[in-house]
């Protein structure tokens, strides 16, 4: 009989006991100042790419900790890379360096996933 | 409609009238299950020997409009207060209400009546030129199960059977599911309030089964209004109810117990869809789990017959083996007969698989 | 030595050791207004309802931020009463107060009476009753703890298990239980839970580092000097993690675990997560005693049912009542060292009044 | 018509009653059924009806997202700051329909559906729903016994007890001409039958918008009617 | 025949020859077909003199070493050019010895041995000149072994950490000339054809003199050298015969371009190791000991790079200044950036094509100095006094250079920014653009192609102003130091235009580390990988050096530098624009009248 589709849309939950970590871990091992995240949006605020379009360094962060990768690899190739949210952190987090962290291990990901 | 409360909801008890009901029926019900609201006048009537009166001029509440956003507030208000007028008429000035959409609206009209006087002058302008009516606002507003439970304990001195297993004579385990507007909206109206309602719970226990609480037990079967009436929202009410039957799958309860008509009718039949989307139940074998109103479980209990009384045979999930459980006895040939017993042909099959497949 | 004191001066202090000053309240707020009192020649009636002062903190663990003893405090502040020579009197409540021509009359249930020339009432606070919120499940799941069990359960037995009798793998702490709820009637802050969560996630995460601890906040009111650098603390050593949502309902699963539900504000999506064991970080409440010391004199309470005070900058301890003062968190909540300092403000205020008092002539 | 929308939101007074003031706390997101399926955040809404930006209210009047909610109103419940964002859903719903926003968005134009379905059992049956129109075929969802109640319809009603069409008192009696008559006038009189109207005006602008002309050169609602239901 | 002595000596050369023809030969041949033209016609007479005159200065001589630390200098110096000498010598002693041009390969090497005699034309002169090259070359060895040991004594912080290949090649070479010097005083003692040196060791070691023991002290003098020649390929010194290759090919113009090619492979055989470039690294200071260009040199060498050491530099480019061999650190760093990021994707797609306003001039502040709006106001303030018609292009919505993205390896990504810039600033019709941050300077100028757009820095915007007397900067006495970024300095070679504006507001006091050793600021957009904390250590060691000179003010001309020193409390920080605007404020003060048009400028920037 036809299905409604009713797994589609699927649960948006976020559920905390099945999520992919393996991003979140990776960059916090060679970033642990990541840890520190207050989420207060100051990087958001000052991001010059977020000037031109909806990029939102601060979901970044919050993708990264909730392991929403896919989303994640799509909204960072907006970052330019000019450094002011890592000037503006309160927290003094090297967020530079989380997305160069984020954008290696995505190419890596990738690599790894292509079938051989 | 400020909530406000220094003691625990679930020692809270509402003041439900004692006798002389003014019965306002429910649209879904009498759809679904016209059988449970017969039962429930004759079990106020003949088993607890009050006065309830069925007016045949009352007419929907319009609530399933309202709240799928295309009967105004206004509209509402008036055809609550011309249910209000009829009762007064008849003399009545307690609400006995069937369905629980109905019982969300009466309460919340009540409730802004009381903070807004000038919407209660409105709806009472516009009943007097539509109708010529006037109208009085009740004395007490009653669910049926308020009232089940309020004499729960006289039931269960009638009861010709228990809530236990006949073989080995273990409570048998019911989950219960109150309709969101029972007490979401209103928890004082309620019985127990909204998180731990204590008024299915109450019925169970008193008649010997046990109560189990499950994770998403308070989440909402997933009517959604309009997302049930559009066929192409459907997802979103299937979907709510599975999250429920996942949740209570590993409490394998007997079965389900529920205050609301439309959770009622949901719970039985999306156990038949999602059997037919996934090829698996959440319990209850091939059969699913029996799901039965307050009306209809009081009635089995008090003994009434599953078919010509009850209309079991209305739901897609057989009661069949929660009968057997229980030990009550029936004839399984009258199921699907007619009027005196007449042939009148059967479903194609009953519970969530095509045996046949 | 009176040579070096003005004349008034040493006409007061000779009418000061005349006064008495009843304290209601044998809590750290009415023990060190008591021995300040006491220590300046004044005769100084401490009353406790229960067997021994030291009130609330003879029941916690450790204090924050700095993770000290309050047994230390409690031993300090006894031996200071004592050595200034209150006279306290236990196991009895005081349940009354009189004006009576200018003096107070204090009784209790048996009819023990106490009079005075000022009265200090350092009642303290009620813990909030979890049970309240019944969504949350206290009392219902037993592995929903308040924090207040946690500090009983850590000074009793110094570690923290499950109900099944095993160490916790994920601890979630929920925030304003209690507090800023219009359900539960308390609009207004308690101030020290969120410290207070801080301060228990990082003590967990020592005894169990393998353990992940949730904090579920919506604002992080970290107003003392040191708070802020224990909040980063736990994020940075002890891995804490912070969910900015308030918990909407714990569901207990089978295995006895928690299923919580919050939402994750910060990116706008409903949360589920299994939990080992909750903790609620229940607010403080105005002392059940309250209602009855304010019976039969002017003291009121203000719109959370503390005591009112006159003015709440320039005369915080000053009672509505002309005689009557306030110390401690019977004012508001307030934390260990706010409590002294509070009660100390409390104390001078006491020695201004007498001194001023008109019957008596003063200055 | 923006400058207007927060002099008629705040014009309802399930406004006042459903929001006074929200903290964020995201404790109705959090046990919302429709938050979990649908790109949708009650607290949000909150948020921005409280903003009073009219800009953005105006964006929400035309988008899916108010039509999400279920109205369960579970999140009347838990709010800290006793608020229902299910009762601010359902005054933007009515502020989306009287200004016409609503047939901007997919999830808004099926309000069409419901006035024609559910509105018209109600002046027509006194019923907001009734057997003879819940054809299996539409509602496969329904089951095999419900196919088998609804073939044998008025022999099913009768041997429960019901009153199926029947004059006096009982289960789905017939709701006797006065009695309708009376709905019928109190719908004229209160706004019903005029609200329903103004979802049809709309409904047809959209419907011309969409190119659903009959050979009059008037909106053909039936093949709009077509077009909602297959409009995913 | 005791010829097998030379076996060792000739294998090992054997060997090497084959090994460098093999390299040089696949060297050359991975150059790009324009580089090895550019290599090709290098080999002119002028221009192959003077690559040989910076083989002799730079790869005998080691003058660099020598400017930078005498000491160390001597040791290379004494090493290779003694050793040189050596050869040299030896050679023509032969030919004089064998009155023949034509001498075997190896005669020169082992000459004390074969050759017994004194006989030949001023065979005294030789053997006293070799001695001499001799004890030259030893004490460059005991230098070295001291150094290894004893590296403060150099004026070296570090030395470079050795691994097993550089530890047997430097073993053997350590063991070579001490050897030579035990063979030929053996045979001196023999044969009376040593000098000086030789005949002495040859009296003290004489109890053990046998035509046995000196067969023994040239084998092994013969094993040592056939060692070195054979570890050398394998090891650090392999930089000796590279390095004359990278002279003539980097005098050929030949450079990195984004990609990696064998001109890498050149540069990094080329690194002797010998840790100049530690010293001058500031990281070092904040307890950053793996990330040093020796390092990444070697590493690239092993292929075993990592992102935590490629990424942790902050390209200051102090480490190029000193290094003996000239290796493009920077370039070759960045290089090396652009390969371990080519995977990453970036998408700009929202970019969007706003016109372009008509403008004579183009201000273009940069993602920095939007976090330093003193410095856009101070702009905004010499523009209005100029009267200059301004397009301030990224007033509102502007994307950033390119030159963070470029910075961190990220080169594609960065065209398509400049795409966008240059198709904005080249509508806008203007003839110059200003900027007021070296690292968008730096970028504009390399990297964008702009036409006739002069692009100037702000330094030099202004410098114009007051040359050409339309700004009037008041000059008083106030002390400024000035800090060179190093985007602007090492990395642009501008040092002159800031100073020169700066001199006509107060008195710029010379300090010791300016200009090519100026100190990074430590706030580098070019080093991903350090932390906040270790930021501030470098600050601090700046800010602490600055201080000694009692500045009342540090002038920088950087908002990232601004930016970095302006989190110090101890000092007063300003870029050199502010430092303009509030000296004309001042001198107008005093001189209302001449600055009556310009108070108007001030009252409408204060608005």
């Amino acid at each position: 009989m036809e299905d409604f589709s009713f797994l589609n849309p699927g649960s948006r939950q976020i559920d905390f006991d099945n999520f992919d970590d393996r991003l979140l871990l990776y960059v916090l091992e060679y970033e642990p100042s990541f840890v520190t995240c207050i989420s207060c949006g100051g990087c958001t605020a000052t991001c010059s790419a977020g000037n031109l379009t909806n990029f939102n360094v601060r979901k970044i962060g919050l993708w990264l900790r909730r392991g929403e990768t896919e989303k994640l690899s799509q909204e960072i190739e907006k970052c330019m890379f000019c450094g002011k949210c890592t000037l503006v952190c309160p927290r003094d987090i090297n967020i530079r360096n989380v997305i160069l962290l984020i954008k290696k291990r995505i190419s890596e990901l990738k690599t790894e996933n292509q079938p051989v | 409609m400020e909530t406000k409360t220094k003691t625990r909801w679930s020692e809270h008890n509402k003041e439900i009238a004692d006798d002389h009901f003014f019965y306002l029926r429910s649209c879904i019900r009498q759809n679904f299950n016209p059988a449970a609201e017969k039962i429930f006048l004759s079990i106020l009537q003949k088993n607890l020997g009050k006065d309830i009166y069925d007016d045949p001029r009352h007419t929907t509440c319009t609530g399933i409009g309202y709240h799928a956003d295309i009967v105004p507030f206004e509209t509402l208000q008036t055809v609550i207060a011309r249910q209000f007028s009829l009762m007064a008429e008849k003399g009545y000035k307690n609400c006995a209400v069937s369905c629980i959409t109905s019982f969300g609206c009466y309460n919340e009209v009540l409730a802004t009546w009381k903070q807004f006087p000038d919407e209660m002058a409105k709806a009472g302008e516009n009943l007097r030129k539509a109708t010529g009516r006037e109208f009085e606002m009740p004395e007490n507003l009653s669910h049926s199960c308020d009232i089940i439970y309020k004499f729960r304990k006289e039931i269960a001195r009638q009861a010709r059977y228990r809530l236990v297993h006949r073989e080995t004579g273990e409570p048998l385990k019911i989950v219960d599911h109150i309709g969101c507007h029972y007490a979401k909206i209103f928890p004082e109206k309620s019985v127990g309030g909204s998180e731990y309602s204590r008024v299915l719970t109450g019925m169970i226990e008193a008649w010997g089964g046990e109560s189990v609480d499950y994770p998403e037990r308070r989440h909402c079967c997933g009517f959604g209004f309009r997302h049930y009436l559009i066929k192409n929202n459907r997802s979103y009410s299937i979907s709510n109810s599975r999250k429920k039957f996942v949740s209570m799958e590993p409490y394998r309860p007997d079965a389900i117990l529920t205050n609301c008509p439309g959770c009622n009718m949901f719970m039985d039949r999306w156990q038949y869809t999602l059997a037919q989307i996934e090829g698996k139940t959440y319990g209850g074998g091939t059969n699913g789990i029996p799901v039965l109103s307050h009306e209809e479980l009081a009635g089995l209990v008090l003994g009434y017959d599953p078919w010509k009384d009850l209309g079991l045979q209305m739901h897609q999930v057989d009661v069949e083996p929660l009968l057997q459980k229980i030990g009550i006895v029936y004839d399984p040939a009258q199921k699907f007969a007619g009027v005196n017993g007449k042939y009148i042909n059967e479903p194609l099959f009953t519970g969530c698989f095509n045996p046949h497949n | 030595m009176n040579r070096f004191l003005p004349d008034v001066l040493i006409h007061t202090t000779e009418m000061m050791k005349n006064k008495h000053v009843a304290v209601i309240g044998g809590g750290i707020a009415g023990m060190e207004a008591a021995s300040v009192l006491a220590r300046q020649g004044l005769k100084v009636t401490l009353v406790e309802k229960q067997k021994a002062t030291g009130g609330k903190l003879n029941d916690w663990h450790h204090l924050f931020p700095d993770f000290s003893s309050p047994g230390v405090v409690v031993e300090n502040l006894d031996k200071k009463t004592v050595r200034a020579g209150v006279n306290v009197v236990c196991h009895t409540e005081i349940s009354h107060i009189e004006r009576n021509n200018g003096r107070f009359e204090l009784s209790d249930q048996r009819d023990v009476k106490i009079f005075a020339d000022a009265v200090i009432v350092a009642s303290g606070f009620h813990v909030f009753d979890a049970t309240l919120k019944e969504e949350y499940g206290y009392g219902l799941f037993s592995n929903v703890i308040t924090s207040v069990d946690f500090e009983r359960r850590m000074k009793k037995h110094g570690k923290l298990l499950t109900l099944q009798g095993t160490e916790p793998r994920r601890v979630a702490i929920i925030h304003c239980v209690g507090s800023r709820d219009a359900k539960v009637g308390n609009i207004y802050c308690s101030k020290v839970c969120c410290i207070t969560g801080i301060k228990q996630a990082i003590e967990i995460n020592k005894m169990l580092p393998e353990c992940e601890v949730f904090c579920f906040y919506m604002d992080l009111r970290l107003y003392g000097s040191k708070f802020d650098s224990l909040y980063l603390e736990a994020q940075k050593r002890h891995k804490i993690q912070f969910i900015r949502g308030r918990l909407s309902e714990a569901a207990e699963r089978p295995d006895k675990s928690l299923q919580l539900k919050a939402e994750d504000t910060l990116q706008g999506r409903p949360l589920r997560m299994n939990v080992d064991l909750v903790i609620l970080l229940v607010g403080m409440e105005p002392a059940l005693s309250n209602s009855s010391l304010m019976r039969n004199n002017q003291m009121k309470p203000d719109e959370n049912g503390f005591f009112r005070s006159v003015n709440m900058h320039e005369a915080r301890n000053v009672g509505t009542q002309e005689g009557i003062f306030m110390a401690g968190t019977a004012i508001c909540p307030m934390a260990v060292n706010e409590t002294l300092e509070n009660a100390r403000s409390a104390a001078l205020e006491v020695m201004n009044f007498l001194r001023t008092d008109k019957n008596h002539g003063g200055f | 018509m923006h400058s207007k929308l927060n002099s008629l939101l705040k014009s309802d007074v399930r406004l006042e009653e459903g929001l006074t003031a929200c903290m964020n706390c995201g404790i109705c997101t959090a046990i919302c059924p429709a938050a979990e399926y649908f790109e949708y955040d009650p607290r949000s809404i909150a948020v921005t009806v409280q903003s009073g930006n009219e800009e953005e209210i105006a964006t929400l009047l035309e988008s899916d997202t108010i039509w999400y909610c279920g109205q369960c109103m579970s999140c009347k419940t838990r709010c800290p700051r006793n608020n229902c964002p299910g009762l601010i859903i359902s005054v933007l719903r009515k502020v989306s329909q009287e200004t016409g926003a609503f047939v901007q968005s997919r999830m808004g134009r099926q309000q069409y559906l419901i006035v024609k379905n559910i509105g018209m059992n109600i002046l027509n049956y006194g019923y907001c729903v009734h057997p003879t129109i819940l054809m299996p075929e539409n509602h496969p969802e329904q089951g095999p016994v419900w196919k088998w109640v609804y073939e044998n319809m008025g022999e099913v009603y009768a041997s429960v007890g019901a009153n199926l069409n029947g004059d006096g008192p009982g289960a789905m009696r017939k709701i006797s001409g006065a009695d309708l008559g009376e709905l019928h006038r109190i719908f004229k009189e209160s706004g019903g039958l005029k609200f329903y109207e103004t979802i049809e005006h709309f409904s047809k602008i959209k419907a011309l918008e969409l190119g659903f002309v009959n050979e009059n050169g008037e909106a053909d609602m039936e093949k709009y009617t077509q077009h909602l239901l297959q409009e995913i | 025949m005791e010829n097998f002595i030379i076996i060792p000596f000739t294998v090992g050369l054997i060997y090497l020859t084959l090994v460098l023809i093999y390299r040089f030969v696949k060297w050359v041949r991975g150059l790009s077909k324009l580089d090895k033209l550019r290599l090709v016609q290098s080999f002119k007479i002028r221009r192959m003199l003077r690559s040989l005159k910076e083989v002799f200065y730079e790869g005998l001589l080691h003058r660099k070493i020598f400017r930078k630390n005498p000491v160390l200098g001597y040791m290379h110096m004494s090493l290779a050019f003694g050793w040189f000498l050596l050869i040299v010598l030896g050679h023509i002693e032969v030919m004089a010895a064998r009155r023949s041009l034509l001498v075997p390969f190896y005669l020169p090497v082992f000459f004390r041995y074969f050759e017994t005699g004194t006989t030949f034309f001023a065979s005294g002169i030789f053997s006293f000149l070799m001695d001499f090259f001799l004890l030259i070359v030893l004490s460059g060895v005991a230098l070295a072994m001291l150094k290894r040991f004893k590296k403060q004594l150099f004026g070296m912080k570090k030395t470079t950490r050795l691994k097993t290949g550089d530890r047997m090649a430097l073993t053997s070479l350590w063991l070579i000339f001490p050897l030579r010097l035990l063979a030929e005083g053996m045979s001196a003692e023999l044969y009376g054809n040593g000098s000086f040196l030789t005949s002495s060791v040859g009296h003290i070691i004489g109890s053990f003199s046998s035509e046995s023991t000196n067969l023994v002290l040239w084998t092994a003098y013969s094993c040592a050298l056939g060692f070195f020649f054979a570890a050398l390929p394998n090891s650090r010194y392999m930089h000796i015969p590279t390095e004359v290759l990278l002279i003539f090919v980097r005098n050929a113009g030949i450079r990195l371009k984004k990609r990696n090619n064998t001109y890498t492979d050149i540069q990094v055989f080329s690194c002797s190791r010998c840790g100049l470039c530690l010293d001058n690294c500031q990281m070092a200071a904040a307890g950053i000991n793996h990330a040093q260009s020796v390092y990444i040199l070697k590493n690239i060498r092993n292929n075993n790079l990592t992102d935590e050491q490629l990424f942790n530099c902050l390209l200051c480019g102090k480490c190029e200044v000193d290094c003996p061999v000239g290796i493009n650190t920077i370039d070759l760093r960045i290089t090396q950036r652009i390969e371990s990021t080519l995977q990453y994707n970036s998408s700009y797609n929202y970019l969007e094509d706003l016109p372009a306003r008509k403008a004579s001039t183009i201000y273009f502040a940069g993602c920095m100095t939007h976090l330093t709006p003193g410095i856009i106001a101070s702009m905004k303030t010499l523009f209005h006094m100029a009267g200059e018609n301004v397009w301030f292009m990224d007033e509102e919505k502007a994307p950033c250079c390119g030159r963070p993205l470029m910075l961190a390896g990220q080169h594609d990504a960065a065209s398509k920014l400049i795409v966008n810039n240059t198709r904005k600033i080249l509508g806008s019709g203007a003839k110059t653009l200003v900027v007021s941050c070296p690292i968008c300077y730096k970028v504009f100028r390399e990297d964008y192609e702009l036409g006739n757009v002069e692009v100037l820095f702000h330094a030099e915007y202004i410098s114009r102003l007051i040359r050409e007397q339309i700004i009037l900067p008041g000059k008083t006495t106030t002390r400024i130091v000035y800090h060179d970024p190093c985007e602007l300095g090492r990395g642009m070679g501008m040092f002159e235009p800031p100073r020169e504006v700066l001199r006509a507001t107060g008195k710029v006091i010379p300090v010791k580390n300016e200009k090519q050793m100026a100190h990074c600021c430590g706030g580098s957009l070019g080093n991903l990988k350090i932390s906040q904390q270790e930021r501030a250590v470098l600050r601090n060691q700046a800010v602490k050096d600055y201080q000694q000179y009692l500045p009342d003010v540090l002038a920088t001309a950087c908002p990232l530098c601004k930016k970095t020193f302006a989190r110090h409390r101890g000092i007063e920080v300003m870029d050199i624009a502010e430092i303009v605007v509030s000296s004309i404020r001042k001198s107008a003060e005093v001189v209302p009248v001449k600055a009556s048009v310009k108070e108007e400028a001030f009252a409408e920037e204060l608005v």
